[in-house]
């Protein structure tokens, strides 16, 4: 795993623009919905994350933040 | 007869919808009837509201400082108004995605899974009509259920009013 | 058809506009009357009439200015800011006496604010934010019945007296639904002779409020306004008195802070305490001699205003002992309440 | 124009859409030229019982009063607004809307850059003088380099207020404008075009076409502190290497 | 120096504004007050300050928004249908608190009208022509000397009270020359932190007059705004009382006018008539106390604008037994002229 | 951006810059995406304690309660005139002025025109969405031809109101301005080179080089009616045809 | 003589641009006001004139009308 | 001391700068002055004229309706300012430009053929100095001829001050 994004669930507004900006399609919607009744984005992959950072870029509500493992 | 009602809940619940419908329910019953939307900050998000007075007599004041019906459809309304619902009044709220149970004692707080309905009958965008038709078996003097039915096709534009067959149904199911 | 329906304040106005023959109308959005605009543009091309969304409020006015020169029957709307920015093309059509519909469905100020509804511009409107020495008539609905039948009104007031017409709601009139009995077309003809309309078979046709040359002509212009305001002044004044004739309180407001103001009365009388409301009707020319009357007996006279007391002045410049007059406003865009106003006149009661 | 008596006929009449007053132009004021030419076009085009001119609030503020046809003040840089309320509500009436740079360029930017993208069918004759003449010559967006005025008593500085604007060239970004171009009254030559573009102006209007823009520029011999003469060869010298005179469209 | 110079109203008061400390001006050309910008123009370059001449009086009115917004002392002025461009920008400044003198030397209205001085925006600058609830301090100097002191006080009370100062002159102020005794500097300072100089190690700081959420902020900004207005009005009514002590006959008049009332005054004391003369230095707020003082012993007390009637309800509200008050006013840029005044108050004594 | 800890490293953090709460916005609202890379670039250039947010009045009304620096509301469409001022007093503050296009292409025309016309040194941002956000949906100077919109019920026509009208294009006839861009956030590339317009318009004012005006053409799924995705997938069809991306000037 | 100039010289206002436009310069100002306090313009050779109407176009304020004598 | 003065003519012909003079000199000997220019027509061309007030005492209202004194520059003026003068005031008129004879007996008419006493001293636009000088020596008590002259400095703007020697000229040939 050489890191993955991480999710401010409460703060996802829903908009999936992540979902489809993934290149790896791990960005997903989760079933359940949060305090601001819709339905978040989730990792559904964290193994598969490049890193690169589209959905962090992409998002308009600055819920992901996206880390990298330091080598060694 | 003179009930002042607050209808809320997220944008997209159709909360001034429902306020809408039992107006045009009730004026068609030769009540009187105001209806005023929260159109609250000038901009997107958050949450919708309409306070709706139906009286016998002539209508004042059009605005619901302390409504004797209150119908929330989502956690951050009940929050809201629970407190504001006049002693002795009514509160429905939506249990379908109202966790926690209304704390008042002094007031009827009645619950309904009003999403539930809705996705029952085939619809994730009826649950306001679950609401509604609990509202008109609880308290009939404001429109009989015919009116509010009949209300419907003044109310939904022609463009949605294909989805009458079902909100028929989900207010039926909910009134019954 | 006398058929009830239930009806936006704002689009109330518009159909009505419709009904009284308005075929132009020239805005720039704002909320809380943002579906005047929308309902004009739906409804008016159907008449055969031209909507048009203007690039700012100084291009819709100045619009309006100009359709009006041409004979049409012409409306705008807005709300506060955006009718501030109006002031100046107001004073113009006063200048040049053109007819006009002006709507204002006031929201909280000053400067952005907020839009929920308020009554912050009675000034402005009663005494001109514009410059110069002018008047307009300013209606003052205060159910949708009344954004309806004010608006047929309106546009023969404007046309009858060469006048702008304001019709100064709050944000909660534009939002409100109520039952509405769709008004009639009063039928009644204005002839225009100044119009533009191209100087065929007569001489040509000026719209202007310039006046230069000679020395005098200005105050010629100023005195013939002043003429047509008096004689505004005495016969258009509009009010309603309720319960007004043994009133010990009387309480004076107007738009939706009037409909608190007759709960609380009614509630008052519940009680056995003699309250009573003036409400006016038009804010210019002001109600004074019937205000004068419904005071008569007043131990205290309330001004409840959705503002932190503008009206105030109007109410004191006309009631005899003005020391009578005691105000109460919210602003901001709150709502007066009735509990309060009720307060108040029983603490007059000791 | 050839108007016949016993023994001689008019070379150069009075136009009939032109009312026979001393106007409060200064001596040499360019303005006096182009409502010549404008009242001439519109005799020569027969629509005097349909026109109406729009005033603009600068020096030629009367000129409703020197045409003889209808007239209609606007406030200051609102006259494309109040043009188009009037041709909105009359199509068939000939609206020309006259503006001087300060009235069309500063305070009435965004009117004349809308009715022009809305393509209203009227006129606008522009007279960019370099400056607001009535006002006793201020510096206008149109104001040359250097060049000094009431408000400018150093010189415009472009880095401080930026370089003159251009206005054909503004409104050529457009799509509906039909018509552009830039003329002047410097000499008779460019005076003979300017009337013929203000004429195909009008003609645009009466075919339906849709909006048409005359730039025309013009002199203030006052505020310039000049002669007429020296001022109409200012034009010619100072103003024409930075506004290039011609046509940008014609559809 | 104490030196007398002879110097032109728009000129001592550009003048005045430079000593005040004032190094931002922002304006657009407008008769009868060009005298202002073309001063500034040439001034404030050699002083290190900014003149620019916006695109258009709204522009003016946002800049100087900007430029007190970030600290400075800054300036604009106009004429009346310049001053109406800005009112939306007044409104928003009131709301945003932020300190700026603007000044309006009036001419004849309404709409274009024409050059000549007048005082028909009496109305706009003490009720507000722009939206909303507020107020603005509004300074009425008479003479070229307090052109430019009045200037000079402006700035202080500008920044003191984070308010807007008008100073209301007439074309004829801004246009006459006088002896001048150039005012100076006062010396006070005043801090700002609120400006907006970059957040550094602090808090960002905020400029708006938006008030949306919670639904209770504007009304809470509004009730800040009325308690220092209510501040202002209590600290900062100024006026002249003139001859008024023993004053059978009260003149009420500001500006131009005041001072052919002055005349008018003098003359009906040598005829041994006791007029006397209540002049505002203040318009807003409006010395009430000072003119029920002054107007106490009156029989008459007569209004002198030059304009056909809006102080006059300011010293109506403001008198006891307001039916002795009567006016005189001449429009379109005309002056009143003293015989006029010493006959209407000769008639009096009948 | 990389911030480091123990184990692990931010790629993408959130910028001191922006404050740390829920925004207004509407679900996939292009202002969002904006705001963020304007606050990266603020990070970035380290100027975050001399900048100054000017918002308009539009949906980003409330960009300063989001900015972590100063902020300075502006009455609708005059951005440009109060960052003028801002920034004539303290010429070493950073002055941004955010605008939409109501706000800068309808009733601010004039202000922004005029802005970039003197080259004010401010750094301007105009989102693009064709349409009036905050007030519900109406027509606005750049909505597309035939788009249904709570005031063109009938689809924008042409022939009645105009083409769209494009900024850049527009300003780019001036002088002054030296570095005119139109991006856009519709995708993730796009949305980097946004930022990196953003960024050389910051960079021109830090370096006193006079005006920067960055388009961006985004979304408004709310009143378009779509799903944010097909918002941006709306963006690349229909709006980048008509409002070519990419560099008008780069002085 | 082909035509002439006729010139109303009380509107004359002096601004002598006829005086430069005519291209035989028959065009000259006058050594008395007239009631504008102003040198008029006056044609000080009209045989000369060649009726080409240069100076009554030019003129800003319609003083000048020229003729053109009929041909026999 | 308090006179009400009228300075009217052409636009051209410096009646406001005349006008200015006789302030400036006069506050240097320690009187009120005021000065107020007709700034007419918001245009170009027609006529232009000054009021002056010239008092030992504080001046209230510097509106000159009716003057003590007019100088009238050219025959427009005559017209229109000999019918408001004071009786038994002084009216001063241009004979070069003014053919007509002032027509009033209950005011002193002075004519002064400022044009040609400006021509003959070598400038065609210092009419108005000879006014000046003329209007001096009738009314001394305004300001001296010494103040008059050193008021010129302040009055007239650098550029032109080289024509001063001139003025100078003019001023005292008509003064004399
Ligand atoms: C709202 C407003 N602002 C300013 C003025 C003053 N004003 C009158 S004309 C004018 C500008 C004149 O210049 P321009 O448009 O170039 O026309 P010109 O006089 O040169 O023909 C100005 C600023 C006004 N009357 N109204
Ligand atoms: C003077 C004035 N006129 C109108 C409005 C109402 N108004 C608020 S935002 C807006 C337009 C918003 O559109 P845009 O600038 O495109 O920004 P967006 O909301 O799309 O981001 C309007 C017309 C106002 N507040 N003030
Ligand atoms: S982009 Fe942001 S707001 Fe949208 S779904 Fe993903 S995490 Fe949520
Ligand atoms: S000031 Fe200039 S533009 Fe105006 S009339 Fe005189 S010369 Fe013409
Ligand atoms: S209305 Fe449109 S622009 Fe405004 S927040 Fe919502 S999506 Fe964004
Ligand atoms: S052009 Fe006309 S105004 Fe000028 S000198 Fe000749 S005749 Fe006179």
């Amino acid at each position: 795993m050489r890191g993955k994004p991480i999710i401010d669930t409460a703060k996802c507004k829903g908009c999936e623009l992540c979902n489809d900006v993934c290149p790896v399609n791990i960005m997903a919607m989760s079933d359940t919905f949060n305090k601001q009744g819709v339905q978040y984005a989730v990792c559904i992959d964290e193994e598969k994350c490049t890193t690169c950072g589209a959905c962090a870029i992409i998002c308009p509500d600055m819920v992901i933040k996206v880390i990298k493992y330091e080598q060694g | 007869m003179h009930e002042e009602i607050i209808v809320a809940g997220f944008g997209g619940q159709g909360v001034i919808m429902a306020g809408k419908l039992l107006c045009v329910a009730a004026m068609n019953e030769n009540k009187y009837v105001s209806h005023i939307p929260s159109y609250g900050a000038e901009m997107r998000g958050g949450t919708a509201n309409c306070s709706v007075v139906i009286s016998d007599k002539e209508i004042s004041s059009p605005t619901v400082p302390k409504p004797s019906i209150a119908i929330v459809m989502n956690a951050p309304s009940l929050a809201k108004f629970e407190p504001r619902v006049k002693p002795g009044g009514l509160l429905i709220y939506n249990s379908s995605l109202i966790d926690q149970k209304p704390k008042r004692t002094d007031i009827t707080t009645v619950g309904i899974k009003a999403n539930d309905i809705s996705e029952a009958e085939g619809s994730l965008r009826a649950a306001n009509m679950a609401a509604i038709g609990k509202l008109q078996a609880l308290k009939p003097e404001i429109a009989s259920l015919d009116s509010v039915i009949k209300a419907l096709d003044v109310v939904i534009s022609a463009r949605n009013r294909k989805h009458n067959d079902t909100n028929i149904k989900v207010l039926k199911k909910a009134n019954s | 058809m006398n058929e009830k329906i239930l009806m936006k304040g704002n689009e109330a106005l518009g159909e009505a506009a419709i009904i009284a023959g308005c075929r132009f109308y020239f805005g720039y959005p704002i909320t809380p009357q943002n579906e005047v605009p929308a309902y004009m543009s739906r409804r008016l091309p159907q008449e055969g009439g031209t909507f048009l969304q203007a690039e700012s409020e100084l291009a819709a006015i100045n619009m309006v200015y100009g359709a009006s020169a041409a004979g049409a029957r012409v409306m705008t709307s807005s709300s506060s800011p955006g009718i501030s920015l109006k002031q100046e093309g107001l004073s113009y059509i006063a200048g040049a006496e053109l007819p006009c519909v002006v709507v204002n469905i006031m929201r909280g100020g000053p400067g952005l604010g907020n839009i929920a509804g308020s009554q912050g511009d009675y000034f402005q409107s009663t005494r001109g934010g514009g410059n110069g020495d002018y008047r307009q008539l300013v209606l003052t609905p205060a159910t949708v019945q009344e954004m309806a039948d004010l608006t047929v009104l309106a546009f023969d007031l404007a046309d009858e007296y060469r006048i702008a017409v304001l019709i100064l709601g709050d944000g909660y009139l534009g939002q409100i639904s109520e039952a509405l009995v769709l008004p009639k077309p009063t039928g009644k003809v204005f002839e225009k002779p100044w119009a533009l309309t191209g100087a065929k078979g007569r001489k040509p046709n000026k719209v202007a409020s310039l006046r230069l040359v000679p020395e005098t002509s200005l105050e010629e212009l100023n005195l013939v306004l002043d003429e047509k305001y008096k004689k505004i002044s005495a016969k258009e004044c509009r009010s309603e008195s309720y319960l007004t004739e043994d009133a010990d309180y009387l309480l004076v407001a107007y738009g939706t802070s009037s409909r608190i103001c007759r709960e609380a009365v009614n509630e008052l009388r519940e009680e056995g305490i003699k309250a009573g409301l003036f409400r006016l009707i038009t804010a210019w020319p002001f109600p004074a001699e019937a205000l004068r009357i419904a005071s008569a007996k007043a131990k205290k006279i309330l001004t409840v205003e959705m503002s932190l007391g503008q009206m105030i002045e109007d109410v004191k410049l006309s009631v005899k002992d003005p020391e009578r007059v005691d105000f109460y406003g919210r602003s901001g865009g709150m709502l007066p309440e009735t509990d309060e106003i009720k307060r108040r006149i029983k603490a007059y009661g000791n | 124009m050839e108007t016949k008596t016993k023994d001689f006929k008019y070379v150069y009449d009075k136009p009939e859409a032109l009312v026979d007053k001393v106007t409060h132009y200064c001596p040499g004021c360019g303005h006096g030229i182009v409502h010549k030419l404008l009242a001439e076009v519109i005799d020569e085009l027969g629509v005097r019982e349909k026109a109406i001119i729009v005033a603009p609030v600068g020096c030629s503020v009367l000129i409703y009063d020197y045409m003889n046809f209808d007239g209609c003040e606007a406030s200051h840089g609102r006259a494309p607004a109040v043009a188009t309320g009037l041709k909105r509500v009359n199509p068939d009436s000939i609206v020309v809307a006259y503006q001087g740079d300060g009235d069309l360029l500063a305070i009435g930017t965004g009117e004349a850059i809308h009715a022009a993208n809305r393509g209203e069918n009227i006129t606008t004759i522009f007279i960019n003088n370099a400056i607001y003449g009535m006002t006793g010559g201020q510096m206008a967006p149109t104001t040359m380099e250097k060049q000094i005025t009431a408000t400018t008593p150093y010189g415009r500085d472009p880095m401080d207020v930026g370089f003159p604007i251009r206005g054909c060239e503004l409104l050529n970004t457009l799509e509906r404008p039909v018509f552009i171009e830039r003329c002047s009254i410097y000499d008779f030559k460019n005076t003979l075009k300017t009337k013929k573009a203000i004429k195909k102006g009008i003609k645009n209007q009466i075919e339906g076409r849709g909006y048409s823009f005359i730039e025309v520029l013009s002199t203030c011999p006052t505020n310039w502190g000049m002669k007429p003469q020296e001022a109409a060869n200012w034009v010619k010298d100072t103003m024409v290497p930075y506004y290039p005179l011609g046509n940008f469209r014609d559809n």
